[in-house]
């Protein structure tokens, strides 16, 4: 098994026949996700990646005739908050966004909306999440994978890609590799995505991702401890260096008011039995000696 | 985006907000210009306050008070120009001092973890918000506005009881919705009037009355909303800017100078703090944080290059390159045209991973003078150990 | 409230929606001078159109085209004047008549039992959407907009797909959104309408250009709102009330003429119907429907009675007030007093019951004139009975 | 037992100090019913119904100080909305608005907090409810009423007080009565009430005073059918003579569209296997015959 997405996923590319939705859905095509529709609007009546996806002009077409039932957003960031919202008001219940700079306040008035509906979003401004050798969405690159039973979820894009490199190399393999995104407000937090983990047999052990700002590392941190006490679990905090009030890229990345320190949270996540790596490279190993054997 | 105090009071004004009259000065007979005005409109005293975008100016004796114009001239001489946190100051604000019967905090924030925004309102105004928090936890009322209606009316009453504002009720509410709407018109993530004070006024019949007015004002607005407030941009303090920010920006670069010798060039900006983090425990000092962002093209790649050879500490480049979107062999042709194009001699390592990164190095290869590393751990070793090296004449 | 097509188009123009040019005329000759208007400013024809707040006017023969201006006035003098549903026609609308190349439906209304917003469009317009709904209710589409946000986006998009508007999908859009706009800007209870067209207009270089406009407007508002909207008060079509419809309003009274012959007088919306349903059951006619509202006071009573004696076909009055907010005893003395100013003597029979209903009954007896019953149904008996009583001589 | 208020009833009074407020307060005090607290922004401290309830300048500080857990709103139309989310945010679960004239796209903004919340909100427009000899919450003259097992749920006013006061005079009383208002934008619907109404266990048989306009009655009917097959109900619809087209004083009563008639919805009643009285005074008559007992 796997979370989030998997052979079953039915999926719907949102701005398919824009320039990165059309390059990522070939990717995750070649990779074998199973992409049922796209959608553009104004672009209903064609089709995508050479005539093998009917494109739509809204996502209730879409579903309607494909039973879509997740969703991955590449529209810019102007016209991304509504894709959210059209995606949830068509009845999709697992969405992804990848766009990135779309401003803080859009989202405080999109979230209620997908809670409402019970849906999950994933993002924005995230690389999506992988399942090896099942399916992935997003835009992490399927060649690093390698099928395995750890849980990946981190608030990072290329520097994912980098420890789960580091893990294939090292034999070991991943369940699913989630990105949660980098901005201040995003769709689904740590805890939501190891609530998943917790729920799938298959992932024996976990790696959280995290950087500085905010107080998310924390929060997973106590959640950890509480609920899933018997889970090997290894982390890494982005930023340790970093100085206090300049934003590390990320708008979600600062050290303000005296929070949000990487020394924080590293001291949270070792208080609740997480070990902390000190570079991405010692991650397998941290792994292999909480028992996570390599293939 | 962070924005001086003038501009910030002009933004609470826009929504209706009380803010006593100011005036900005970049020289000091400016400054008594301003203050002579003031005075004739019967200010008995006006106060000169340093316009930087760092905290504790007071601490660093950026605002003082002055009876008359000869005084303002002298205090605006001292503060302008005088350093604080590493900034020189090169504006001040001119404003009548207010009376002050007693000053609140009122601020309101993106609450990332609850996905709202947060008012925080003290009845104890004129101290930092944090250090009021730290000492007395119970002395700050939160409440999170709604995110589809915003304050609510009754919200914006319990705050003003809460401040002791109940003489003021009605222009109290007023306030706190008018901090709510500066900061949906302006896609603020900060919104913050400290002091809010209760201040004494002359009135016609030369009575005394007590008022609110906004007596500080700070924003900081969100920059992935800048694009759709075309005359906020025009408020970015390109003073306080390095010349490189500025050129960064343009070219949609994330850069931050730092104090070491080691330039980074990275590819994400976890990625890029990661490897800063690493640059450190490998016992060698980045010079920057650099994020070059998605699908790095070759003159984005050239601009980096340049943005870290601006600074002339640096004595090793580190150009760690994860290729998902960005395609390595892109990546390695902008370094090699940047490197022909370089006026110094920089020892270069360059890890590049990823889609087409072989056909990077061999790019990197044929071009010499550049080190190639095959692991970041690698990268990192060996742009430390080039960081120490004598640098090679050129 | 209904208001007339004429001010329902300047609310939308108000929103930015496209309306094409119109006037309104109260004579002939005035609609003849806006049709040579228009006739000089590039129409071929123009369409004369009844203002009257009823429906089925292009039925009854008020709608009409003219193809010059003496027709155009020849048209006018047909529709002023005409009756239609028994309304007499006052004004009439003039417009440039439309190049139409194809007609949908598009309107917004409050959707009670959903608590939203619901839109509904059909892709064939210029029919009524009841009848259109009978025939084939596959042929609507219904959306409710989110009740914080409004109509998103996608749904204004949503919409104009299923109404086959592709080819102006961002007009479709800003229309969609503008109707939305416009009940909100205005408390309206409905935003309707119909047809909007796709016209053919003769570009600037004489090529034809299609474009969205919206040829008729209904927009009826919310009663309850209005007094938030001064500005909509005028819109109030004094010619099409009755004065007594004008003085209940401004007394507060709700009140509906009927064609019977017994006046009924109660407080509560819901038993003054009940109140008609029993008369009616009992073989009675009413007069009107009558709620005198809560807190029923002296004077309130009084107008009350005025507005039922001014209905000269009303033979016998009946009043029936249940007092729980309404005291009896002040009811029982408005009553008195009113009977005094009578012009012409109607029997009326009076059920009070309630609060002070006993001191009610002592002031009724000792005035005379008045039937106390002793029940709701016991009332109606009497009053119904009263009503077919020859008229005592005055 | 009773539905919504009773003896345990915590009232808070919203306009506490106004004309209606107080002359309302002190009929609901004088009926025996449990006023703990009274609100008017910028009284508090003050004291009302003879020094007896202490008046707050907010909800949050008369919940925190005296435990309310019901609210009756005598608010101006204007203020209403805001009392209505004040209440709510304050952690009132039963809110009573007897406010009429509230606009309806007010309603439609306050609902949705009004149900994120989990609050029930019975009204605007309407008269309140009484649990005779328990409490009574809003304005139906006490005097009116006997201790019983009938259920009565209402559109209206003073045609509810008739009804009532036909039921006491023939010797049936009331458990609870409750006047859901007549506005087009209501809180709680029929069905919402008769759902308390069933798991009741004193009331035995019920009462149904509709009125035209909407079809709150015709689905009131169908979810009786189904769920409560075997308790007795009686109904009565007003505005059976009321011409179309036309608003019969409540905002609420129109028959336009060929829906909301007297007609239908007696049809939608009695098919229901509801009986439908022809006047307010053949409702005792008819729950006699279906079973009830006079006292």
């Amino acid at each position: 098994m796997s979370i989030l997405v998997g052979r079953d996923t039915r999926l719907l590319v949102q701005g398919i026949t824009g320039r990165e939705g059309a390059f990522h859905a070939q990717q995750m095509q070649a990779y074998g996700t199973n992409i049922v529709a796209g959608v553009t609007p104004g672009k209903g009546g064609q089709t995508a990646l050479d005539g093998s996806v009917p494109v739509f002009d809204s996502c209730w077409r879409a579903i309607q005739e494909t039973q879509a039932d997740t969703s991955v957003i590449y529209v810019p960031a102007a016209g991304a908050p509504d894709a959210i919202l059209e995606a949830v008001g068509a009845g999709i219940r697992t969405i992804f966004c990848i766009t990135e700079h779309i401003p803080a306040l859009d989202m405080l008035r999109v979230m209620p909306v997908v809670e409402a509906a019970g849906a999950r979003l994933i993002g924005p401004n995230c690389p999506g999440a992988t399942s090896p050798g099942r399916a992935k969405v997003g835009i992490i690159p399927g060649s690093i994978h390698r099928e395995g039973n750890v849980g990946l979820v981190s608030r990072s894009g290329t520097l994912t890609y980098e420890v789960v490199l580091a893990l294939t190399e090292a034999g070991i393999g991943q369940s699913t590799c989630v990105g949660i995104g980098g901005d201040p407000v995003i769709g689904s937090t740590f805890i939501d995505i190891l609530e998943l983990f917790r729920d799938d047999p298959e992932t024996e052990a976990l790696v959280l991702m995290g950087e500085i700002g905010g107080n998310a590392e924390e929060s997973a941190a106590r959640w950890k401890a509480e609920h899933l006490r018997d889970t090997p679990m290894v982390a890494f905090i982005a930023g340790r260096t970093a100085p206090p009030g300049r934003r590390m890229g990320h708008a979600g990345a600062i050290i303000s008011g005296g929070s949000g320190s990487a020394a924080d949270k590293i001291a949270a996540l070792e208080g609740a039995g997480i070990r902390v790596a000190d570079a991405p490279s010692e991650i397998p190993r941290l792994l292999m000696e909480a028992g996570v054997r390599p293939a | 985006m962070k924005i001086q105090e003038a501009d910030a009071k002009s933004l609470l004004a826009a929504q209706g907000l009380p803010v006593p009259p100011w005036a900005v000065a970049r020289t000091a007979s400016d400054a008594r210009a301003s203050a002579e005005r003031f005075f004739a409109s019967g200010a008995d005293k006006v106060v000169i306050k340093a316009q930087v975008l760092v905290g504790g100016r007071g601490k660093a004796g950026g605002v003082k008070l002055a009876s008359d114009a000869a005084e303002a001239e002298q205090v605006a001489t001292a503060i302008l120009g005088m350093d604080i946190s590493g900034i020189t100051v090169r504006k001040v604000l001119v404003a009548p001092a207010a009376d002050i019967v007693r000053e609140v905090y009122l601020a309101c924030v993106l609450d990332r973890g609850a996905r709202r925004v947060l008012f925080m309102g003290a009845a104890q105004g004129g101290v930092e918000i944090e250090a009021l928090a730290a000492e007395d936890e119970e002395a700050i009322t939160y409440i999170h506005a709604h995110p589809h209606l915003g304050l609510l009316d009754y919200q914006a009453r319990l705050l003003s009881f809460e401040l002791g504002l109940e003489a003021h009720l009605k222009e109290a509410v007023a306030i706190a919705k008018g901090l709510y709407a500066t900061m949906i018109a302006n896609d603020a993530d900060l919104v913050e009037v400290n002091p809010l004070a209760i201040v004494r006024e002359r009135g016609a019949d030369g009575s005394s009355v007590e008022l609110l007015q906004c007596l500080d004002a700070k924003v900081t607005l969100d920059d992935s909303a800048l694009h759709r407030h075309p005359g906020l941009e025009e408020l970015r303090d390109l003073d306080e800017e390095d010349p490189v920010d500025i050129e960064a920006r343009q070219q949609g670069i994330s850069f931050i100078r730092l104090e070491g010798d080691i330039g980074c060039m990275v590819n994400g900006a976890g990625l890029a703090m990661a490897t800063m983090d690493l640059v450190k425990r490998a016992g060698g000092q980045p010079a920057n944080f650099l994020d070059i962002g998605g699908g790095a093209r070759a003159d984005k790649v050239a601009a980096a290059m340049r943005l870290i050879l601006a600074d002339p500490s640096v004595r090793a480049i580190l150009v760690n390159i994860f290729g998902g979107i960005a395609r390595g062999d892109e990546v390695a042709r902008g370094l090699v045209e940047a490197r022909a194009q370089q006026s110094r001699s920089v020892p270069m390592v360059v890890r590049i991973v990823g889609t087409n990164a072989e056909l990077a190095a061999e790019i990197m290869s044929a071009s010499g003078g550049i080190e190639l590393a095959t692991s970041l751990d690698d990268a990192v070793e060996r742009a430390v150990a080039a960081s120490r090296r004598e640098p090679a004449s050129t």
